[in-house]
This record gives structure tokens, C-alpha cells and sequence, in this order.
């Protein structure tokens, strides 16, 4: 099982969505984050004092999903989630020993 | 001049003591009618988005600001001045204090109760239409428009009704406004938020509208809260005078506003299975808007009728303007005030008093009438705005948030949002 | 009518000026009663959590909404109706107004007047109870209750006191309604919040009571600001009437809200080591309502021991009703207005100045003979609603948020919330 | 005794009735006036941090309660009793009620009504200085400097100007206390965040100011809102009596106020490039304070340029100390209150209209004085506190903040803070 | 070492504090965050526009454990946080490489 | 490839972003947890009942870098991040199997 954690643009969360839905992939994990990386933050003025606002906003996905379909995934979320320019994200690859349905006691692949 | 200094100065004792009442009672009005900025700065910022809210506050404060000067300026003078024609007032640009007679009074008030009475009915209707084109407006553009409004637009048609006009030579009844304030600005809502299109994501590409939930209930309940509070104002104190029908004028204002909520929330209850929290404080001030004109001819009975009226409407109609007609008015202004004030003023003429020698042709006509000049020159002043400073933000701006792109900064700094 | 219409119409002009003073001053009282409605509703989403606040703000919303209406319709006339046996009114139903004299006065006033600013009176009784049923009330038997209220409750103890009921022959002494509108609203949280039941999670398996914080500080502190800034209308406006006391009135109803919110403070550093912020707030309502019998009646520096004696009563109220009594009140409601409510009706016959014949027996007697009415009648009604609609949400309605299952929405669209 | 009754008593009409009147305005004064607190608290609120708001409103609430009662033990007596030297007041103390006429008046006024009109006023000097201490100021002493102002600083300067005292026999002419109030609130707020130094993180490594942004605009936009309405209640009510000039008062505290909001936008827009949202809406203060000195004396137009002088100002005043001085005012109180206070009530002096005798002078003879008063006495009193109590609450307690470890607690329990 | 990913129904948070009080856990991640799994959201109403609420508040509790403890707390979470209901929640395993206590600059299971 | 996930107190943010900055690591996510471990939280009263917040706000930043400077990046954090009170917080190190850079579709030590 592989665990793929996905960062995007907040406003791409539903193409996304729509991706994963495509490929069956039964879960999701999604956490608001604040990102930091090649793309440039807003210069802002508070009262006066300027401040550099170079954390963004950003969505982190995490789905748990089969070796099988991980690469599959990958390709059509670079695909469809690209818009060319900085801050379009990024996607790590992780490996999971094991999952586990709480609802039922069921281990591995049947826990997806 | 206070009363003692009033007889001093020649006047009799009752002559003087109504003066004064009615000197306070105005002020109160006044007063109250001001705080509705507050009302509607809260509600719209409660029914719109966390990363649009401090560029709403901005145009709620902005619209009250602009008006105040200009109607000052200009406003004032083509409202109330001379009158020429029936159509426009002619004098006391730049200074309308120059108005009063000998003795101070304008229209029987001193002129400056005067002026600033009218001043902050002005702005009312300035401010009705921030709410229908939040989101999505160029901060620069909506200044210009509110500009407008203050000067061109509201002015003109407060002419007619309130200013000596033809409309209120004709027997055209618009007490405190159902028309010549609230209608006004919702046509200007509807204008605008067609010129501007729907905000992004609004429509699915299947043309299904989506909802996009205000993201601070608290604070827009408080705004519906604050604007019934001033509401009292609005209708009693346009009297502007101290008399014996206070109570009723609050008694019809008052029942018309709860039974329009009670009916909001019962049709969203039946339509939607649930009673709508947004929808139901929506349909408060749709009851509000539609007493406005006839609070004073029409009675209790009547007031609940106008009221259940105007709160089964307003939901068919945000829906309408949502589902059908396809303009995006993130938060009912057009419904609210430029539905329920039409039908609000035409209602008046089937439910006034006996005596009152109100009609419904005439209502009509002035319902048409303003109707009219207010939809075309919103047609021009937003036309124009659009081909020279544009009416909307780019969509990067509209995606990340007008507060951050407009004004560099966040409503709520400490906070993340969700999505 | 204005004061030339009156004097025109025959009255003189010492007549005609105190009744449209007199109008004016209760006007502006109804005006700011009405406001209390805001405070109320921002006072109980604050103290509540995030996940019921667009429920909390219905519920504020439509006691009032439910209270003009029936108070409208079927309250004013068993209240001020013609006195049967001192019991109850009996006439004006379905149209008050026609209980007015020639004139258009009833009790001195226009109608209209007397009947709007008794309006805001019934429903700040109703609106009280929202608060203590918080979070687990299904909303349609909150409707239910809010009609009872609002037309068999509240009206006939109302008839007592300021009806011309027997009370008010007695000599029973509650100016502005510590007993006829707090006690009341007070004594109907007390019966529904013990028949519901605390909320889930509310006592630990030990029977401890937990800590359930309220979510939004600053809009709780709005609305006690709010209540604060109405009582000046609540208490001065009761006069109804402009008087040269309105200043004296005033003066003890703020000493006793300061006092009694210092002293909350006081108590709640010395006893948990610092001062805390949820119940000083509490402090300053509980000064407010038990001031409210008397502020007429008593001296400043009396004044100032009722909100002492209230402060620190307030806080012990609280904790006894949460540790010992076990009924989970979620704002403190039952303390706040109910106990405060009663000890400052009573405290009124210890302190009243010479001269003014209260004696502490009638006021023991008022208070006892109300508590026990409204006790009655409201376990009769929440044990009907119970039965039939049922008073409480589900388990998973209530652990998930009544906004969501209730209503479809949630009041912070933007925000995640926390745990 | 309402107007029959005053009759009754022997006054002729005219003078019961204007008697009547000036109760009620200056009621309807006091009314507003008392709810500037809120506008503060949730200005104050709005523009600090999400973790510092449940002590900040705890600050605002105490300041109003503290001053309530001291300054009807205390310091009524030394502002309004029988002037010694024109220096200091001196009768009156415990019960200022005594220093009534026979009639029971005191200048001209129920003496209730005095009192509760100036206890306002002072409780609303004391809250100014709150917001420019935020985030870091001890809750004991900051309770400690709350009982000083409203005791030994205000009651004095508020002597000299308004209680018969040496300025005003000078001619000193501070209508409704740009001096008297906001002033000597502003001159406390330096010395005190001076001595207490800057908010942990406010200053870099090199010196240069960071950004702490406030953390809910729309509640200090309501603040805001909330303020201008009540501002009505502050100018026009210091007739403390109904005048057909109120109409006047308002329009030119209208004008200001509208004026420098549009002043400190565009002045924001050209130098940051963006309309800065926080430091438009203390432009909107920055108006009210400047015209309040004036407003029954200037012009409509000299109000504008009052109110342009003070938006344009208040912008430079921020940043000069927050750049300059480096002193740190989480809110901008100095510059607000204490430069647009000081340099309004200059400005009076050149403006106000011919007759009135109003000299720059002695306006710069009062600003001055006060000043050097209060600076001192405000050096004395927060150096007494700073030595005895502590000033400062330590580096843990400011970093992770004030609610939990001042109070025990979190304004907002349901919601995740940033960072 | 190994970590579990615990996605559960937020009212559960206090339960499984408790199990893992029980079994001398030492630290815990808590993080809110949005879930869509099997279990249906609701169809909300705004206005007049229905909208599907298909992400549903969920709290991630993440702890990294000793191996040797791994299973029984598994065991324990499915035992007494299971419901049966759709929306149970899942328990993710992963492989931690090493851990490092800022206080002290311990390593390995010395920082746990 | 390294992911380090670095618990802190929130107030530490700017100085650990500093030190990876320092360090040329171009990417951060960064995520508000409420933690739990040795460090002792408030015991507070609401309303006269008392209750223990034991939980408490943490900031965790998750950074993904090459296995050649992890090392480096914990001994410099464990230097300057210490304070050597409870709550000072905890790095958790974990392998990455794979990068990818949604924007050009790079992979692997590339993405980076
Ligand atoms: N090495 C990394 N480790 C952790 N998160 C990263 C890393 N690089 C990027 N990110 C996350 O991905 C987001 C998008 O990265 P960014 O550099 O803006 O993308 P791009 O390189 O495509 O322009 C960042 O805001 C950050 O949250
Ligand atoms: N494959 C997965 N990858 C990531 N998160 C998942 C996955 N499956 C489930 N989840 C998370 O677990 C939560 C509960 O899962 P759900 O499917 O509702 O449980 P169940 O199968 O027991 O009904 C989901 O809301 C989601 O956040
Ligand atoms: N075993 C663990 N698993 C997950 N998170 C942990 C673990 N131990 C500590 N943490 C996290 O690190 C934070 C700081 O840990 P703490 O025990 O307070 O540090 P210290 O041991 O240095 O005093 C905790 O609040 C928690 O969020």
C-alpha cells in the first residue's frame, strides 16, 4: 500500500476530488496547511509596517490506495491538476505497512 | 435655541414646544437610521465569504462615507432645492443650509435636522448594494458607482416622491421609503450584479446554481437584529414629528417584520425540510422593506398581511433570481429590496385606510416610474464604470480573496480558513 | 397627531405637550426593549458552542417573531384586557387596539404605544429560556413552548402585576419586571432545562459536573453591552412617561450593574484563583435584573448593595444549580434572571425609601405566588411537548451539531471547528 | 414628576415643559454615550490577537464598571462640587445626589440626570487607554490605573474645562471633550505603553516595526460603527438640552467624521499602495475626536477640513510612533485620541465661527495645560503601579497569552488559533 | 518504531485518549481535518441551492509507538472505538525511522 | 529521501524556519495540532467547573529533503530550537520513496 500526500492550491480541491473519484479511490484525508516553497508570497501593509505574508495557504490530501494504482494517479494528477506555474504543488510517496477498518477489524488491502 | 431662548425670540409656548419635540424626534430617527450601516455592514460580511470580509466592511463604510459628502454637495440641492418642473431641485448646491428661511427651518425642521435626516436616508440606499456585487467588484469601481447613486441616481427620484415632485404632487404614497430607498437600491443591485456576472463557482457547468454559505452567522443575525432596531427610526421618525401615531406606525412595522420571518422560515421549512437560518433573517427584513411605504395607512391586520406577503416572496424570488434568471446576489438584496419594496408600495394601495385617498394606479405608476429611471441610469453609470475602470477583479484576485488582493490583509489574521 | 393637531383638536397646551412627551419617552423605551433581542441572541451564541449557534440565533428570532404576534393577537388581552376577579384580562382579542378610549388612549397613552412597548416586554420573558434549553432542544418544541409563553404564561402573572390584577391591588412593587418579565422567563428555564435533561458529555461518570466554554467571547460581551445599554430603556422607559426621575432611575440601575459585576468578579478570583470573564459578564445582567423591581424606589448607595448582593449571589447560583441541582443551565440563565430576579424583587421591600409603603410581605408574596404560577403552568406545558413533539434532539443530533441536523447549515462556513 | 405634575407644583408650562425636554435629550445622551463601551471593546478586540480578547473585554467591561462607581463616590464631587480656586472641586463626596438645588437640580438639570450624563463621559475616557496597553498589561494593574483616571486625572482637568474651574473662565471652549475626554484618554495611553514598552515581537532585530494584525475586522468594524452612532449621542447630547441646533452639531460631527475616513483611505492608497482597512476606520475616529471640540462652532465646511486635517494625521501620527517614538499602541489610541483630540481642539480655535469669542489662545492655553497635567499625573500613576503591583505580565504569560493565564480561559474555545 | 495514523469521529477523541493513556503512550499529533470514506454526508439546503456536505469533520490522531505495542493498541482502538456504523474510521501504519527529543537531543526510543 | 516532521511550541515557527532556510530547504507544510506529551497543560475553571486543558497547541512542520542533510538539519534544530523545558517538541524521521513537482511533473530528488 503506498500513501500518496498531496499539496495543491485550495480552489483545485474539487478537480482533484474529481480525479480520485475517477479512479475509485475510497478515502481521503484533507487537512488546511500552510505552505512554503518556490512560490512567491504577498508583501502587505499593516498600519504602516510592511510584512511579508510568504506562507500560503494550501490543501494537503492524503489517500491511502494499492501499489497497483499509485503510479496511475500520479500521472493523471500532474495531468489534470497543472496549471504551469509556481505553487501548483507537489505529491509524496509513502509506504504503509498496514491499514485497518475500525468499523469491521479488517486488515490491508480489504481495509481500503 | 433652546425652548426658553425660543420664546425669548418671539414664539408662543406651543408654537416653540413642538418645534423642539419634533427637533428630537427627527434626531432620533436620524440617529437610528445611521446605525443601519452597522446593520448592513454585519449582515453583508456575515453572508459572504471570510476572504472577502474586510474588503465588504470597507464598502459599507465607504458608501456611507461618499454619501454623506456628496449628498452634502450635490445630492441635497437636486433633491430639495427648487423645484423645477416636477423633475429635479435647481438650488443650495455646495451649501444647502443656505435653504432655510429667515428663521433657520426648512420644510418646518430646523435645516440641518433636516439635511442630516435625509442625509442618512440617502446612504441607505447607497449601502443595499455592496451586499448583491460582494466578491467579485473592483474596490475602485464600487466607489465610483456609490458615488453615483448619491449624486444621480437617488436624488433624482427622491425628487419626485419627497423633494415636491410630480409623483408626490400625483398622490404617490411612499412613507418612509419602501421605493424612493430600499427599491432604489435594489434595482441598482440588480443592474449591477447582472453587469458583473456570478461569482466563480457560483453556476456548476451543468448551470446549476451552488451554494456558497456565509461564513459568520453570529455576525449577519446581529446585522438583521440592528437593522429591525433601526427600522423603528426609519418608519417613526419619518414622521419628523412628535405625535400620536408613533405607536401605531411601530405596531404595523413590527408585525409586518415577524410575520414575513414566520413565513420565510415556514416556506423553507416546507421546501427544504428544514427552517433556513440565512433565509428566515432574509425574510425579517423583506417585511421590513414592504411596511416601509404604508406603515402609516395601514392597519395591524393589514401590516401581517403585507408581511406574510413579502415572506413567502422573497424566498421564490431569491430563488428565481438564483435558478432562473441566473444573477448572483450573494446575499438577497435584490429580493429584499427591490422586490419586496415594489410590492411593498403597491400593496399600499390596496391596503390603505379608508380616507387616506391612496390608490393603486398611482402606486403603480410610481413604482414604474422610478422604476425606470433607475434602471437605466444604473444601466449607464455601470456601463460606463465597467468600459473605464472595470467592474471586476481578475480571477486570481476573486479565488485568493479581495482582502488579500485589494487591501493586503486578512479579516481574521489569527484564523485559518476551511477549503 | 402632532402638538398643533392636538391643541387644534381641543386640548391644551400643557395636555397636549406631556402626552407627546410621554409618547416620545416610551416610544424610545419600546425601541431599546426591542434591541435587547440582539443581546440576547449574541449573549447565548457566545456562551454556547460553535456548532448550535445557528439554532441559538433561530430560536432568538422566532420567540420574538412568536411573541409580537400572539401577544398581538391573544396576550394583550389577558393581560390589559378588562379584569375578571383580578385574575385575568378579558377583552380585546384579536384586535387590541379597540380597547382604546375615544381618544385612542388606554392607560394614558395611544394604544399603539402601549401595546408595542408591552410587546418587547412579553418577548424578552420568551427570548430568556432560549439560552438555559440551549443545545439540545428540538426546535419545533422550542416553538411550542415560545407560543405558551407568550399566551398563557406570561400575560396572566403580567395581569397580575401590571394589569390591574390582584397584585397590583395589594401593593405589590416590580417597577420595570425583576418578577413579572426575569423571574418569570427565569422560573420557565429552570422547569425546561430540568425536564430535558443536561446536555451529553455535560456530567462525568463521577456525576462532576465539565466545563462546556462558550465559543465566541466577544460576541457574548456584545451582547451584555447591548443588554446593558437597553436597560436603560427597560428601567427608564417604565415610567412611561418623561419625568425628572428618569436620571435618578438611571443611576441605580447602572450602580447596581457595576457593583454586581465587580462583585461576581471578586468572588470568582478569590474562589478560583482568577477572574472569570464568562461569569463577571454574568455579574453585570445579574445587577441589571435585580435592580429592575426597585430602581424607582431605592437610593444609589442601596442600590449598590442590591448588585453586591446579586454579584456574589449570581456566581454560588450558578455553581449550585451545575453541582448540586444537576440541571445544566448553558448561559446561567436560571440564575442570572430567575434567583436575581426574585431576590431583587424581594430586596426592594428591604430597601425602599420612607414613604413608598412597599413592605417585604407583599413583595414575598408577589414573588412566591408568581414563582408558583409560572412553575405550575410551565410543567404543564414542557410535559405536553414533551409527549407529543418531544422536547430533545437525538443522541447523534446532538453530538453533531444541531446547525447541521436542524437546520442544514452551519454558522462558520469558513472556519474548521476544534476537537 | 412628569409635566402635570411639575405644574402641579408651581412651574409655569414653558418652563416644565423645557425642563422635560432637556431630560429627555440629555437621557438619550447619556443612553448612547454609555454604549461607546462597547464600541471600544470590540474595536479593541477586533484589532489585537485571538488570544488576548476574552482579557481585553474583561478590561473594557471593569474600566466602565470602576469609573461607575468611583466616580460617583469620588469623583463627581471633585469635578462638579463648589469650586476651590478654581483648581479642584470639593463638595460632594459619597453622595454627589446632595449637591442638588431645592428643586432638585444641579445646573439646571434633575441631578440624577447630571450625574449619570458625566459618569458616562468619564467611564468613556478611562476605556481609551485600554487598547493602546493590550497584550501585555497585567490585569491588577490595569485595574489600579482604571480607579486612578476616574478618580485623580479626569475629575480634575474635567474641572478646570467643565465644572467651573480656571479654564473655563478663561474662555476655553472644548464643546463635547476632545480634550476633556479623548485628550486626556489619549496622554494616558502614551505614558502608559511608553513605561510598559512594546508587545514581544513587535520591534525586529533591527529595530524596525512587524505587524501584528488585528485578529476580527468585523467586529472592529462594528466597534467603529458602533462609536459614530454613539457620537451622536456624545456631541449633540452636550447641549444637555433640546436646541434647534442639534441638527447642526450633527451635520458637522457627520462631515468630519465622513471627511477624514476618506482622508485616511486615500493617504493609505497612495503610501501603501492598497486602501488599508484598519487605518480607514481610525480615520473614522480620528474625525469624530478632532470635531467633537467644535462641532456647535465650525461650519459644514470647516468641519470637512477639520475632519481632512485629522484623517491625513492620524495616518503620519501612527507611524511616527510606531516607527519614530517606537512606542507601541496596539490600536492606535495615541494617535486617535490624544494628537486628533489635542490638535481638534486647536483647531476650534481657528474655525469656529465669528461671535463666538473663541481665540487659539486660549485653546492652546487649555490644550497645554491638560496635557502637562495629565502627563504627569499619568507618570506618577503608572510608575506607582509598576513598582508595586508590576505593569507587565511575564514573557510566558504574554507569549502564550492573557486568557489562559489571566483568566483561566479562551475567547474562543470551539476554533484553532493561526501559527 | 512504528506510527499510527488514527482517523476517528471527533466525539471519540476522549475514548481513545483514554486507551492510549491506558497503555502508556507518551505523546500524540491531534490534527482536525476533513474525511470522505464510505460514510455518506449530509444534503444541505442554502437559500434555496441544495449542496452535498460529502467531507465530514474527522480528528487525526497520530502516535508514534515502540513496535512491540503497535498490535495490542490496534487491537484495543477496533475493540472500543468500533461502532459498527459506517464512519468508524481507519488506523494506517507506518515505519518510522528514528525519533529525536528537542529537550534533550535524545534518539530512538529514548525520545518517545 | 528524508521527511522530518518537527513538533515545536508555536512561537518557535520563525526560528526553525530560519534555520531550514539557512539551509536551503525549499519546501515547508505546515499544520496547527493540538499535542500531547510530557509538558503539563492548565488546569482552568469556566463558570465554577474546573477542567483540565491538557492539550495543547503545537505547530508541526513537515519538510521533505534529501537523506544527505537530515542529519545535519536535526542537530541544528536540536541546537537551537531547545529551550530544555518540557514542550520543547520532537522530530519524527521517515523514509520517502518518491517526490513529485505537480508543475513540471519532475520526480525524485528533482521535485525537491
Ligand atoms: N520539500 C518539500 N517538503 C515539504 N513540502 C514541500 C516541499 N516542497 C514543496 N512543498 C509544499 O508544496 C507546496 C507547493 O510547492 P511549490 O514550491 O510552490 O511548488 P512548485 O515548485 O511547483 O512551484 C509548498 O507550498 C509546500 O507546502
Ligand atoms: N484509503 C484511505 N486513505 C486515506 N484516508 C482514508 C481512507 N479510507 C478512509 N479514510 C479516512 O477515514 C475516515 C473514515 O472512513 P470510512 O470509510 O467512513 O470508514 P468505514 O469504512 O469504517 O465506514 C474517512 O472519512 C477518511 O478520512
Ligand atoms: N510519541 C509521540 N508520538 C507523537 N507525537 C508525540 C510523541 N511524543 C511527543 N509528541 C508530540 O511532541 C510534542 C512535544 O512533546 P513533549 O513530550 O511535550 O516534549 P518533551 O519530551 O521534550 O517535553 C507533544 O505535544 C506531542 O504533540
Amino acid at each position: 500500500m503506498k500513501k500518496l500526500e498531496i499539496v495543491i492550491q485550495p480552489e483545485k480541491l474539487e478537480d482533484l476530488k474529481a480525479i480520485l473519484d475517477d479512479n475509485e479511490v475510497n478515502g481521503l484525508m484533507i487537512s488546511n496547511i500552510m505552505g512554503y516553497g518556490n512560490q512567491k508570497g504577498h508583501k502587505k501593509v499593516y498600519r504602516g509596517a510592511e510584512y511579508n505574508v510568504n506562507l500560503l495557504p494550501k490543501v494537503k490530501v492524503e489517500t491511502v490506495v494499492e501499489e497497483s494504482i499509485a503510479e496511475t494517479l500520479i500521472t493523471k494528477i500532474v495531468a489534470e491538476i497543472q496549471t504551469g506555474t509556481y505553487g501548483d504543488g507537489k505529491i509524496f510517496v509513502h509506504e504503509v505497512e498496514d491499514a485497518v477498518r475500525i468499523r469491521t477489524g479488517e486488515r490491508g488491502s480489504d481495509a481500503l | 435655541m433652546d425652548l426658553a431662548g425660543l420664546i425669548e425670540s418671539g414664539m408662543d409656548v406651543a408654537e416653540a414646544s413642538g418645534l423642539l419635540m419634533n427637533v428630537m424626534w427627527t434626531m432620533i430617527g436620524a440617529i437610528l437610521v445611521y446605525f443601519m450601516q452597522a446593520g448592513f455592514a454585519m449582515c453583508e460580511a456575515g453572508f459572504t465569504r471570510a476572504k472577502n470580509t474586510g474588503n465588504i466592511l470597507m464598502k459599507n463604510m465607504m458608501d456611507f462615507v461618499l454619501g454623506s459628502l456628496l449628498f452634502f454637495v450635490l445630492g441635497f440641492a437636486i433633491m430639495h432645492g427648487k423645484d423645477a418642473n416636477g423633475i429635479i431641485g435647481t438650488t443650495g448646491f455646495f451649501n444647502p443650509t443656505n435653504l432655510a428661511d429667515a428663521d433657520g427651518l426648512f420644510n418646518g425642521l430646523p435645516v440641518g435636522v433636516f439635511i442630516i435626516f435625509h442625509t442618512v436616508f440617502c446612504a441607505t440606499a447607497a449601502t443595499i448594494v455592496s451586499g448583491s456585487m460582494a466578491e467579485r467588484t473592483k474596490f475602485a469601481a464600487y466607489l465610483a458607482y456609490s458615488a453615483a447613486i448619491s449624486v444621480v441616481i437617488y436624488p433624482v427620484s427622491g425628487h419626485w416622491i419627497w423633494g415636491g415632485g410630480w409623483l408626490s404632487s400625483l398622490g404617490f404614497h411612499d412613507f418612509a421609503g419602501s421605493t424612493a430607498v430600499h427599491m432604489v437600491g435594489g434595482i441598482c443591485a440588480l443592474v449591477g450584479a447582472t453587469i458583473l456576472g456570478p461569482r466563480i463557482g457560483k453556476y456548476g457547468k451543468d448551470g446549476k446554481p451552488r451554494a456558497i454559505p456565509g461564513h459568520n452567522l453570529p455576525i449577519a443575525a446581529l446585522g438583521v437584529f440592528i437593522l429591525w432596531f433601526c427600522w423603528f427610526g426609519f418608519n417613526c421618525g419619518s414622521t419628523t414629528a412628535a405625535t400620536t401615531s408613533l405607536g401605531d406606525i411601530a405596531m404595523t412595522t413590527n408585525l409586518a417584520a415577524a410575520a414575513a420571518t414566520l413565513a420565510a422560515m415556514a416556506v423553507t421549512w416546507i421546501r427544504y425540510g428544514k427552517p433556513d437560518v440565512s433565509m428566515t433573517f432574509n425574510g425579517s427584513l423583506a417585511g421590513l422593506v414592504a411596511i416601509t411605504a404604508g406603515c402609516d395607512v395601514v392597519s395591524n391586520w393589514s401590516a401581517i398581511i403585507i408581511g406574510l406577503v413579502a415572506g413567502i416572496l422573497v424566498v421564490f424570488s431569491v430563488e428565481f433570481f438564483d435558478k432562473v434568471v441566473k444573477v448572483d446576489d450573494p446575499v438577497g438584496a435584490i429580493s429584499v429590496h427591490g422586490v419586496c419594496g415594489a410590492v411593498g408600495t403597491l400593496l399600499t394601495g390596496v391596503f390603505a385606510m379608508d380616507g387616506t385617498g391612496i390608490t393603486f394606479l398611482h402606486q403603480l405608476i410610481g413604482v414604474a416610474s422610478v422604476m425606470a429611471y433607475v434602471a437605466i441610469m444604473a444601466l449607464i453609470v455601470f456601463t460606463i464604470i465597467d468600459k473605464t475602470i472595470g467592474l471586476r477583479v481578475s480571477e486570481q484576485e476573486e479565488r485568493e480573496g479581495l482582502d488579500v488582493h485589494e487591501h493586503g490583509s486578512s479579516a481574521y489574521a489569527d484564523f485559518n480558513f476551511r477549503l
